[in-house]
Protein backbone atom coordinates (compact mmCIF):
# COMPACT_ATOMS: atom_id res chain seq x y z
CA UNK A 1 0.00 0.00 0.00
CA UNK A 2 3.11 2.24 -1.16
CA UNK A 3 2.34 5.21 -3.52
CA UNK A 4 1.11 8.40 -2.35
CA UNK A 5 -2.03 9.99 -3.71
CA UNK A 6 -1.46 13.30 -4.33
CA UNK A 7 -3.17 16.66 -4.48
CA UNK A 8 -6.71 16.44 -5.77
CA UNK A 9 -7.37 19.73 -6.03
CA UNK A 10 -10.59 20.35 -8.27
CA UNK A 11 -12.82 23.55 -8.24
CA UNK A 12 -15.91 24.49 -5.78
CA UNK A 13 -19.14 26.57 -6.07
CA UNK A 14 -18.51 29.01 -3.46
CA UNK A 15 -22.62 30.12 -3.64
CA UNK A 16 -21.76 33.35 -5.81
CA UNK A 17 -18.34 33.48 -4.96
CA UNK A 18 -15.44 33.26 -6.58
CA UNK A 19 -14.97 29.84 -6.95
CA UNK A 20 -12.84 28.11 -3.86
CA UNK A 21 -10.76 25.63 -3.40
CA UNK A 22 -10.67 22.16 -2.75
CA UNK A 23 -7.94 20.04 -1.49
CA UNK A 24 -7.93 16.49 -0.73
CA UNK A 25 -4.56 14.34 0.32
CA UNK A 26 -3.74 11.24 1.35
CA UNK A 27 0.30 10.84 2.55
CA UNK A 28 2.52 9.18 4.88
CA UNK A 29 4.55 12.46 6.06
CA UNK A 30 3.79 15.07 7.79
CA UNK A 31 1.87 18.26 7.01
CA UNK A 32 2.32 21.76 8.56
CA UNK A 33 -1.13 23.50 9.29
CA UNK A 34 0.25 26.90 8.34
CA UNK A 35 1.65 26.24 5.11
CA UNK A 36 -2.13 24.61 4.38
CA UNK A 37 -3.87 27.73 5.91
CA UNK A 38 -1.23 29.80 4.11
CA UNK A 39 -1.94 28.10 0.65
CA UNK A 40 -5.63 27.88 1.23
CA UNK A 41 -6.05 31.72 1.81
CA UNK A 42 -3.44 33.36 -0.50
CA UNK A 43 -4.28 36.44 -2.67
CA UNK A 44 -7.52 36.78 -0.60
CA UNK A 45 -9.33 39.71 1.23
CA UNK A 46 -12.84 38.35 1.50
CA UNK A 47 -11.99 35.07 4.03
CA UNK A 48 -13.77 36.56 7.82
CA UNK A 49 -13.07 33.23 9.33
CA UNK A 50 -10.50 29.86 9.15
CA UNK A 51 -10.84 27.38 11.27
CA UNK A 52 -8.31 24.43 11.44
CA UNK A 53 -8.58 21.18 13.20
CA UNK A 54 -6.10 18.85 13.93
CA UNK A 55 -5.84 15.14 14.98
CA UNK A 56 -2.96 14.03 16.84
CA UNK A 57 -1.88 10.66 18.02
CA UNK A 58 -2.06 10.36 21.60
CA UNK A 59 0.35 8.59 24.45
CA UNK A 60 -2.42 6.68 25.66
CA UNK A 61 -0.59 7.34 29.06
CA UNK A 62 2.31 6.80 27.90
CA UNK A 63 1.40 3.22 26.71
CA UNK A 64 1.29 3.59 23.25
CA UNK A 65 4.96 3.59 21.11
CA UNK A 66 3.49 4.31 17.55
CA UNK A 67 0.04 3.94 15.52
CA UNK A 68 -0.18 2.00 12.51
CA UNK A 69 -2.55 3.31 10.27
CA UNK A 70 -3.72 1.29 7.33
CA UNK A 71 -6.02 2.64 4.72
CA UNK A 72 -7.46 1.83 1.15
CA UNK A 73 -5.72 3.32 -1.49
CA UNK A 74 -7.56 5.24 -3.99
CA UNK A 75 -11.18 4.79 -1.92
CA UNK A 76 -9.71 6.79 1.00
CA UNK A 77 -8.94 10.07 -1.13
CA UNK A 78 -12.17 8.98 -3.09
CA UNK A 79 -14.57 8.68 0.19
CA UNK A 80 -13.13 12.04 1.41
CA UNK A 81 -13.59 14.37 -1.56
CA UNK A 82 -17.23 13.10 -1.50
CA UNK A 83 -17.50 13.88 2.29
CA UNK A 84 -15.49 16.80 1.18
CA UNK A 85 -17.85 18.06 -2.06
CA UNK A 86 -20.90 17.85 0.32
CA UNK A 87 -19.78 19.88 2.58
CA UNK A 88 -19.44 22.39 0.11
CA UNK A 89 -22.68 21.79 -1.11
CA UNK A 90 -24.22 22.46 2.59
CA UNK A 91 -21.98 25.52 3.56
CA UNK A 92 -21.24 28.62 1.66
CA UNK A 93 -17.17 27.84 2.10
CA UNK A 94 -14.80 29.57 0.23
CA UNK A 95 -12.83 26.34 -0.07
CA UNK A 96 -11.48 23.60 2.31
CA UNK A 97 -8.12 21.52 2.76
CA UNK A 98 -8.64 17.77 4.01
CA UNK A 99 -5.34 15.63 4.43
CA UNK A 100 -5.05 12.45 6.09
CA UNK A 101 -2.18 10.34 6.73
CA UNK A 102 -1.52 6.65 7.14
CA UNK A 103 1.45 4.44 7.90
CA UNK A 104 3.70 4.83 11.64
CA UNK A 105 2.69 7.81 13.34
CA UNK A 106 4.85 8.10 17.15
CA UNK A 107 2.70 10.15 19.69
CA UNK A 108 2.48 13.69 19.46
CA UNK A 109 2.60 13.93 15.62
CA UNK A 110 -0.33 15.00 13.69
CA UNK A 111 -3.11 12.44 11.80
CA UNK A 112 -5.61 14.90 9.97
CA UNK A 113 -6.21 17.85 9.28
CA UNK A 114 -8.99 20.05 8.01
CA UNK A 115 -9.36 23.70 7.38
CA UNK A 116 -12.14 25.08 6.54
CA UNK A 117 -12.25 28.93 5.10
CA UNK A 118 -15.72 30.91 4.75
CA UNK A 119 -17.02 34.49 5.16
CA UNK A 120 -18.22 33.69 8.24
CA UNK A 121 -17.29 31.79 11.42
CA UNK A 122 -20.75 29.48 11.41
CA UNK A 123 -20.11 27.97 8.01
CA UNK A 124 -16.27 27.46 8.80
CA UNK A 125 -17.06 25.67 12.67
CA UNK A 126 -20.17 23.67 11.05
CA UNK A 127 -18.23 22.74 8.35
CA UNK A 128 -15.05 21.79 10.05
CA UNK A 129 -16.99 19.54 12.69
CA UNK A 130 -19.10 17.91 9.43
CA UNK A 131 -15.90 17.25 7.98
CA UNK A 132 -14.16 15.43 10.90
CA UNK A 133 -17.46 13.55 12.15
CA UNK A 134 -17.49 11.91 8.48
CA UNK A 135 -13.48 11.53 8.05
CA UNK A 136 -14.42 9.29 11.04
CA UNK A 137 -16.65 7.14 9.91
CA UNK A 138 -16.75 6.90 6.21
CA UNK A 139 -13.14 7.16 5.54
CA UNK A 140 -11.44 3.90 4.85
CA UNK A 141 -8.55 4.01 7.55
CA UNK A 142 -8.05 1.95 10.19
CA UNK A 143 -5.44 1.86 13.84
CA UNK A 144 -3.45 -0.46 15.02
CA UNK A 145 -1.71 0.21 18.32
CA UNK A 146 1.91 -0.95 19.09
CA UNK A 147 2.19 -0.56 22.76
CA UNK A 148 6.27 0.16 24.58
CA UNK A 149 5.96 -2.94 26.24
CA UNK A 150 6.40 -4.48 22.97
CA UNK A 151 3.12 -6.16 22.69
CA UNK A 152 1.80 -5.30 19.02
CA UNK A 153 -1.78 -3.89 20.68
CA UNK A 154 -4.85 -4.03 19.08
CA UNK A 155 -6.64 -2.83 16.22
CA UNK A 156 -8.65 0.30 17.52
CA UNK A 157 -12.15 -0.61 18.15
CA UNK A 158 -14.52 1.84 16.28
CA UNK A 159 -16.63 4.22 19.00
CA UNK A 160 -20.41 4.54 18.90
CA UNK A 161 -19.85 8.65 19.89
CA UNK A 162 -18.68 8.88 16.71
CA UNK A 163 -21.36 7.15 15.03
CA UNK A 164 -23.82 9.51 16.79
CA UNK A 165 -21.46 12.29 15.76
CA UNK A 166 -22.06 11.57 12.22
CA UNK A 167 -25.72 10.83 12.66
CA UNK A 168 -26.69 14.40 14.32
CA UNK A 169 -26.23 15.89 10.27
CA UNK A 170 -28.47 14.02 9.16
CA UNK A 171 -31.74 16.01 10.91
CA UNK A 172 -33.55 18.62 9.36
CA UNK B 1 -13.32 -10.15 -9.34
CA UNK B 2 -10.98 -9.01 -7.25
CA UNK B 3 -11.91 -9.44 -3.53
CA UNK B 4 -9.87 -7.03 -1.32
CA UNK B 5 -9.44 -6.71 2.67
CA UNK B 6 -8.45 -4.84 5.42
CA UNK B 7 -7.24 -4.81 9.24
CA UNK B 8 -8.22 -7.28 10.74
CA UNK B 9 -10.12 -9.04 8.40
CA UNK B 10 -6.94 -9.11 6.19
CA UNK B 11 -5.67 -10.97 9.25
CA UNK B 12 -7.73 -13.13 10.16
CA UNK B 13 -8.23 -13.84 6.66
CA UNK B 14 -4.56 -14.12 5.84
CA UNK B 15 -4.30 -12.40 2.71
CA UNK B 16 -3.91 -8.66 1.23
CA UNK B 17 -6.40 -9.20 -1.98
CA UNK B 18 -7.62 -12.33 -4.68
CA UNK B 19 -9.66 -13.40 -7.46
CA UNK B 20 -12.64 -14.74 -6.44
CA UNK B 21 -15.37 -16.80 -8.89
CA UNK B 22 -18.47 -17.16 -6.90
CA UNK B 23 -21.48 -19.37 -8.74
CA UNK B 24 -24.50 -17.16 -10.01
CA UNK B 25 -26.07 -17.99 -6.86
CA UNK B 26 -24.50 -15.57 -4.70
CA UNK B 27 -25.90 -12.10 -5.80
CA UNK B 28 -25.28 -10.07 -3.02
CA UNK B 29 -22.80 -8.84 -0.63
CA UNK B 30 -24.51 -10.64 2.40
CA UNK B 31 -24.46 -14.00 0.04
CA UNK B 32 -20.84 -13.44 -1.11
CA UNK B 33 -19.90 -13.17 2.65
CA UNK B 34 -21.73 -16.48 3.44
CA UNK B 35 -19.95 -17.66 0.50
CA UNK B 36 -17.11 -16.77 1.75
CA UNK B 37 -17.03 -17.78 5.02
CA UNK B 38 -17.35 -21.66 3.85
CA UNK B 39 -14.10 -21.49 1.82
CA UNK B 40 -12.05 -21.90 5.42
CA UNK B 41 -11.59 -21.35 8.53
CA UNK B 42 -9.59 -18.22 8.51
CA UNK B 43 -12.54 -16.73 6.51
CA UNK B 44 -15.07 -18.28 9.43
CA UNK B 45 -13.33 -16.17 11.78
CA UNK B 46 -12.55 -13.03 9.97
CA UNK B 47 -16.61 -12.96 8.95
CA UNK B 48 -17.69 -14.51 12.21
CA UNK B 49 -19.78 -11.04 13.27
CA UNK B 50 -21.16 -10.60 9.67
CA UNK B 51 -23.36 -7.61 10.91
CA UNK B 52 -19.79 -5.61 11.88
CA UNK B 53 -18.39 -5.87 8.27
CA UNK B 54 -18.36 -2.96 5.75
CA UNK B 55 -18.08 -3.88 2.65
CA UNK B 56 -17.31 -1.93 0.00
CA UNK B 57 -17.92 -2.24 -4.10
CA UNK B 58 -15.36 -0.62 -6.43
CA UNK B 59 -14.37 2.17 -3.56
CA UNK B 60 -17.91 3.03 -3.02
CA UNK B 61 -19.17 1.88 0.63
CA UNK B 62 -22.20 -0.67 -0.43
CA UNK B 63 -24.67 -2.33 2.41
CA UNK B 64 -25.31 -5.95 2.24
CA UNK B 65 -28.07 -6.36 0.36
CA UNK B 66 -26.02 -4.60 -2.11
CA UNK B 67 -26.02 -6.89 -5.77
CA UNK B 68 -22.73 -7.46 -6.93
CA UNK B 69 -22.97 -8.49 -10.10
CA UNK B 70 -20.68 -6.04 -12.15
CA UNK B 71 -17.93 -5.58 -9.55
CA UNK B 72 -14.43 -5.57 -10.18
CA UNK B 73 -13.05 -5.30 -7.11
CA UNK B 74 -15.35 -5.91 -3.60
CA UNK B 75 -13.60 -4.82 -0.11
CA UNK B 76 -13.85 -5.90 3.16
CA UNK B 77 -13.16 -4.09 6.38
CA UNK B 78 -14.01 -3.49 9.86
CA UNK B 79 -15.31 0.04 11.00
CA UNK B 80 -13.05 2.62 10.26
CA UNK B 81 -11.35 4.51 12.50
CA UNK B 82 -9.33 7.17 11.01
CA UNK B 83 -9.62 10.52 12.11
CA UNK C 1 -5.55 53.60 24.79
CA UNK C 2 -2.41 53.13 24.16
CA UNK C 3 -0.48 49.90 26.41
CA UNK C 4 -0.70 46.39 25.48
CA UNK C 5 -1.67 44.59 28.09
CA UNK C 6 0.44 41.04 28.27
CA UNK C 7 0.38 37.52 28.54
CA UNK C 8 -2.13 36.93 31.44
CA UNK C 9 -1.23 33.37 31.63
CA UNK C 10 -2.84 31.43 34.30
CA UNK C 11 -2.89 27.40 35.26
CA UNK C 12 -6.49 25.73 35.02
CA UNK C 13 -7.35 21.89 36.14
CA UNK C 14 -7.81 20.13 32.78
CA UNK C 15 -10.28 17.90 34.54
CA UNK C 16 -7.56 15.57 36.70
CA UNK C 17 -5.34 15.55 33.91
CA UNK C 18 -2.03 18.19 33.67
CA UNK C 19 -2.69 21.46 34.29
CA UNK C 20 -3.30 23.32 31.19
CA UNK C 21 -2.51 26.83 30.03
CA UNK C 22 -4.83 29.88 29.38
CA UNK C 23 -3.20 32.67 27.61
CA UNK C 24 -5.09 35.68 27.15
CA UNK C 25 -3.57 38.68 25.46
CA UNK C 26 -5.03 42.14 23.77
CA UNK C 27 -2.65 43.75 21.66
CA UNK C 28 -2.33 45.96 18.27
CA UNK C 29 0.30 43.80 16.62
CA UNK C 30 -0.87 40.64 14.91
CA UNK C 31 -0.13 36.94 15.51
CA UNK C 32 1.01 33.96 14.41
CA UNK C 33 -1.79 31.04 14.23
CA UNK C 34 1.35 28.46 14.55
CA UNK C 35 3.80 30.15 17.07
CA UNK C 36 0.40 30.20 19.53
CA UNK C 37 -0.73 26.64 18.52
CA UNK C 38 3.18 25.75 19.41
CA UNK C 39 3.55 27.47 22.44
CA UNK C 40 -0.06 25.65 24.02
CA UNK C 41 1.15 22.07 22.81
CA UNK C 42 4.82 22.26 23.45
CA UNK C 43 6.16 18.89 25.10
CA UNK C 44 3.05 17.49 24.95
CA UNK C 45 1.81 14.09 23.76
CA UNK C 46 -1.53 13.55 25.38
CA UNK C 47 -3.21 16.28 23.32
CA UNK C 48 -5.71 14.43 20.01
CA UNK C 49 -7.07 17.66 18.86
CA UNK C 50 -6.23 20.99 17.71
CA UNK C 51 -8.93 23.85 16.96
CA UNK C 52 -8.03 27.18 15.89
CA UNK C 53 -10.30 30.31 14.52
CA UNK C 54 -8.61 33.14 13.08
CA UNK C 55 -11.15 35.88 12.76
CA UNK C 56 -10.23 38.03 9.39
CA UNK C 57 -11.08 41.71 8.22
CA UNK C 58 -13.10 41.36 4.96
CA UNK C 59 -12.37 43.70 2.09
CA UNK C 60 -16.56 44.08 1.98
CA UNK C 61 -16.44 43.79 -1.96
CA UNK C 62 -13.09 46.07 -2.25
CA UNK C 63 -15.26 49.06 -0.22
CA UNK C 64 -13.29 48.53 2.88
CA UNK C 65 -9.76 50.50 3.81
CA UNK C 66 -9.46 49.67 6.96
CA UNK C 67 -11.10 48.50 10.24
CA UNK C 68 -10.66 50.62 13.37
CA UNK C 69 -10.70 48.61 16.79
CA UNK C 70 -11.56 50.58 19.63
CA UNK C 71 -11.66 48.69 22.90
CA UNK C 72 -11.70 49.08 26.62
CA UNK C 73 -8.51 48.75 28.10
CA UNK C 74 -8.31 46.36 30.89
CA UNK C 75 -11.70 45.41 30.87
CA UNK C 76 -11.41 43.80 27.04
CA UNK C 77 -8.35 41.58 29.12
CA UNK C 78 -10.77 40.61 31.79
CA UNK C 79 -13.77 40.06 30.20
CA UNK C 80 -12.05 37.74 27.69
CA UNK C 81 -10.21 36.03 30.58
CA UNK C 82 -13.92 35.83 32.18
CA UNK C 83 -15.14 33.91 29.34
CA UNK C 84 -12.18 31.49 29.06
CA UNK C 85 -12.11 30.26 32.25
CA UNK C 86 -16.03 30.05 31.49
CA UNK C 87 -14.43 27.48 28.86
CA UNK C 88 -11.99 25.69 31.23
CA UNK C 89 -14.85 24.79 33.33
CA UNK C 90 -17.38 23.40 31.47
CA UNK C 91 -15.22 21.73 28.79
CA UNK C 92 -12.21 18.88 29.64
CA UNK C 93 -9.70 21.02 27.53
CA UNK C 94 -5.38 20.72 28.40
CA UNK C 95 -5.61 24.56 27.59
CA UNK C 96 -6.61 27.57 25.12
CA UNK C 97 -5.47 30.65 23.86
CA UNK C 98 -7.52 33.81 22.92
CA UNK C 99 -5.77 37.30 21.57
CA UNK C 100 -7.96 39.89 20.16
CA UNK C 101 -6.22 42.84 18.44
CA UNK C 102 -7.16 46.67 18.23
CA UNK C 103 -6.40 49.55 16.77
CA UNK C 104 -6.15 50.36 12.78
CA UNK C 105 -6.67 46.60 10.70
CA UNK C 106 -6.60 45.85 6.87
CA UNK C 107 -8.25 43.73 4.62
CA UNK C 108 -7.15 39.86 5.14
CA UNK C 109 -5.36 40.80 8.39
CA UNK C 110 -6.30 38.81 11.56
CA UNK C 111 -8.47 40.49 13.95
CA UNK C 112 -8.94 37.58 16.48
CA UNK C 113 -7.40 33.92 17.28
CA UNK C 114 -8.93 31.12 19.51
CA UNK C 115 -7.08 27.93 20.09
CA UNK C 116 -8.07 24.89 22.10
CA UNK C 117 -6.61 21.73 22.54
CA UNK C 118 -8.36 18.83 24.41
CA UNK C 119 -7.81 15.13 24.29
CA UNK C 120 -11.18 14.78 22.28
CA UNK C 121 -12.63 17.02 18.97
CA UNK C 122 -15.92 17.61 20.46
CA UNK C 123 -14.59 19.72 23.54
CA UNK C 124 -12.23 21.35 21.46
CA UNK C 125 -14.91 22.29 18.95
CA UNK C 126 -17.34 23.34 20.96
CA UNK C 127 -15.22 25.65 23.22
CA UNK C 128 -13.70 27.04 20.33
CA UNK C 129 -17.32 28.33 19.44
CA UNK C 130 -18.23 29.15 22.79
CA UNK C 131 -15.27 31.13 23.27
CA UNK C 132 -16.04 32.85 19.37
CA UNK C 133 -19.55 33.34 20.46
CA UNK C 134 -19.12 35.10 23.56
CA UNK C 135 -15.77 37.50 22.64
CA UNK C 136 -18.85 38.39 19.80
CA UNK C 137 -20.79 39.67 22.51
CA UNK C 138 -19.59 40.34 25.23
CA UNK C 139 -15.79 41.32 24.62
CA UNK C 140 -15.60 45.33 25.12
CA UNK C 141 -14.39 45.95 21.42
CA UNK C 142 -16.52 48.15 18.49
CA UNK C 143 -15.18 48.44 15.23
CA UNK C 144 -15.57 51.33 13.02
CA UNK C 145 -15.00 50.95 9.02
CA UNK C 146 -12.75 53.25 6.90
CA UNK C 147 -14.16 53.36 3.00
CA UNK C 148 -11.80 53.27 0.25
CA UNK C 149 -13.83 56.67 -0.96
CA UNK C 150 -12.45 58.67 2.07
CA UNK C 151 -15.24 58.05 3.88
CA UNK C 152 -15.18 57.71 7.41
CA UNK C 153 -18.12 54.94 7.18
CA UNK C 154 -19.82 53.49 10.01
CA UNK C 155 -19.30 51.96 13.49
CA UNK C 156 -20.42 48.37 12.69
CA UNK C 157 -24.08 47.13 13.92
CA UNK C 158 -23.93 44.47 15.99
CA UNK C 159 -25.87 41.47 14.52
CA UNK C 160 -28.61 39.98 16.17
CA UNK C 161 -27.76 36.51 14.68
CA UNK C 162 -24.20 36.50 16.82
CA UNK C 163 -26.58 37.10 20.35
CA UNK C 164 -28.77 34.34 19.33
CA UNK C 165 -25.57 32.42 18.99
CA UNK C 166 -24.30 33.49 22.63
CA UNK C 167 -27.54 32.40 24.03
CA UNK C 168 -27.29 28.78 22.53
CA UNK C 169 -25.05 28.06 25.06
CA UNK C 170 -27.54 28.88 27.74
CA UNK C 171 -29.54 25.73 27.33
CA UNK C 172 -29.47 22.88 29.49
CA UNK D 1 -17.03 58.42 39.92
CA UNK D 2 -15.42 58.08 36.61
CA UNK D 3 -17.57 57.89 33.86
CA UNK D 4 -15.81 56.43 30.82
CA UNK D 5 -17.66 56.85 27.00
CA UNK D 6 -16.74 54.55 23.91
CA UNK D 7 -17.46 54.19 20.31
CA UNK D 8 -20.14 56.23 19.18
CA UNK D 9 -21.11 56.82 22.89
CA UNK D 10 -17.90 58.59 23.48
CA UNK D 11 -18.48 60.62 19.73
CA UNK D 12 -21.68 61.71 20.70
CA UNK D 13 -20.78 62.72 23.83
CA UNK D 14 -17.17 64.33 22.60
CA UNK D 15 -15.09 63.13 25.53
CA UNK D 16 -13.69 59.50 26.68
CA UNK D 17 -13.94 60.22 30.07
CA UNK D 18 -15.00 62.60 33.31
CA UNK D 19 -15.34 62.74 36.85
CA UNK D 20 -19.12 62.82 37.75
CA UNK D 21 -20.83 63.45 40.44
CA UNK D 22 -24.27 62.93 40.29
CA UNK D 23 -26.62 63.34 43.56
CA UNK D 24 -27.52 60.41 45.91
CA UNK D 25 -31.53 60.50 44.15
CA UNK D 26 -29.27 58.98 41.60
CA UNK D 27 -29.02 55.06 42.52
CA UNK D 28 -29.11 53.23 39.44
CA UNK D 29 -27.45 52.67 36.03
CA UNK D 30 -30.59 53.76 34.65
CA UNK D 31 -30.93 57.03 36.81
CA UNK D 32 -27.57 57.42 35.57
CA UNK D 33 -28.38 57.57 32.37
CA UNK D 34 -31.34 59.95 32.93
CA UNK D 35 -29.20 62.57 34.80
CA UNK D 36 -26.53 62.44 31.51
CA UNK D 37 -28.69 62.97 29.15
CA UNK D 38 -29.97 65.96 31.10
CA UNK D 39 -26.36 67.40 31.25
CA UNK D 40 -26.91 68.65 27.26
CA UNK D 41 -27.90 68.01 23.59
CA UNK D 42 -24.48 66.11 23.30
CA UNK D 43 -25.82 63.66 26.35
CA UNK D 44 -29.47 63.04 25.20
CA UNK D 45 -28.14 62.05 21.61
CA UNK D 46 -25.87 59.66 23.22
CA UNK D 47 -28.38 58.39 25.29
CA UNK D 48 -31.31 58.92 23.31
CA UNK D 49 -32.29 54.98 22.72
CA UNK D 50 -31.32 54.16 26.04
CA UNK D 51 -32.31 50.71 26.06
CA UNK D 52 -29.33 49.85 23.31
CA UNK D 53 -26.70 51.29 25.51
CA UNK D 54 -24.56 48.78 27.77
CA UNK D 55 -22.78 49.96 30.95
CA UNK D 56 -20.06 48.49 32.90
CA UNK D 57 -19.39 49.18 36.32
CA UNK D 58 -15.50 48.53 37.60
CA UNK D 59 -15.18 46.79 34.22
CA UNK D 60 -17.86 43.93 34.59
CA UNK D 61 -21.35 43.97 32.61
CA UNK D 62 -23.75 45.17 34.63
CA UNK D 63 -27.91 45.57 34.01
CA UNK D 64 -29.36 49.11 34.01
CA UNK D 65 -30.60 48.00 37.29
CA UNK D 66 -27.71 47.57 38.87
CA UNK D 67 -27.02 50.00 41.51
CA UNK D 68 -24.07 52.23 41.32
CA UNK D 69 -23.30 53.13 44.84
CA UNK D 70 -19.35 52.46 45.04
CA UNK D 71 -18.86 52.46 41.57
CA UNK D 72 -15.35 53.71 40.66
CA UNK D 73 -15.80 53.58 36.98
CA UNK D 74 -18.60 53.56 34.74
CA UNK D 75 -18.44 53.10 31.64
CA UNK D 76 -21.23 53.13 28.70
CA UNK D 77 -21.07 51.66 25.35
CA UNK D 78 -23.00 50.35 22.34
CA UNK D 79 -23.30 46.87 21.69
CA UNK D 80 -19.94 44.75 21.41
CA UNK D 81 -18.82 44.19 17.83
CA UNK D 82 -15.39 42.61 18.30
CA UNK D 83 -14.55 38.91 17.51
Amino acid sequence: MGVDRRAHGFPSDARGGKPGTCNVRVQSEPFDVAVESAHLTAGRTDIGAIVTFTGLCRDEGGTLATLELEHYPGMAEEEISRVAQEALDRWPLMGLTAIHRYGKIAPGEPIVLVVTISAHRAAAFAAAEFLMDFLKTRAPFWKKERRVDGSSGDWVAARDDDDAAAERWSEG
Amino acid sequence: MKAVYFAWVRERIGATDEEIFPPETVRTVADLIGWLSAKGENYAYAFENAKTIRAAIDRTHVKHDAAIAGAREIAFFPPMTGG
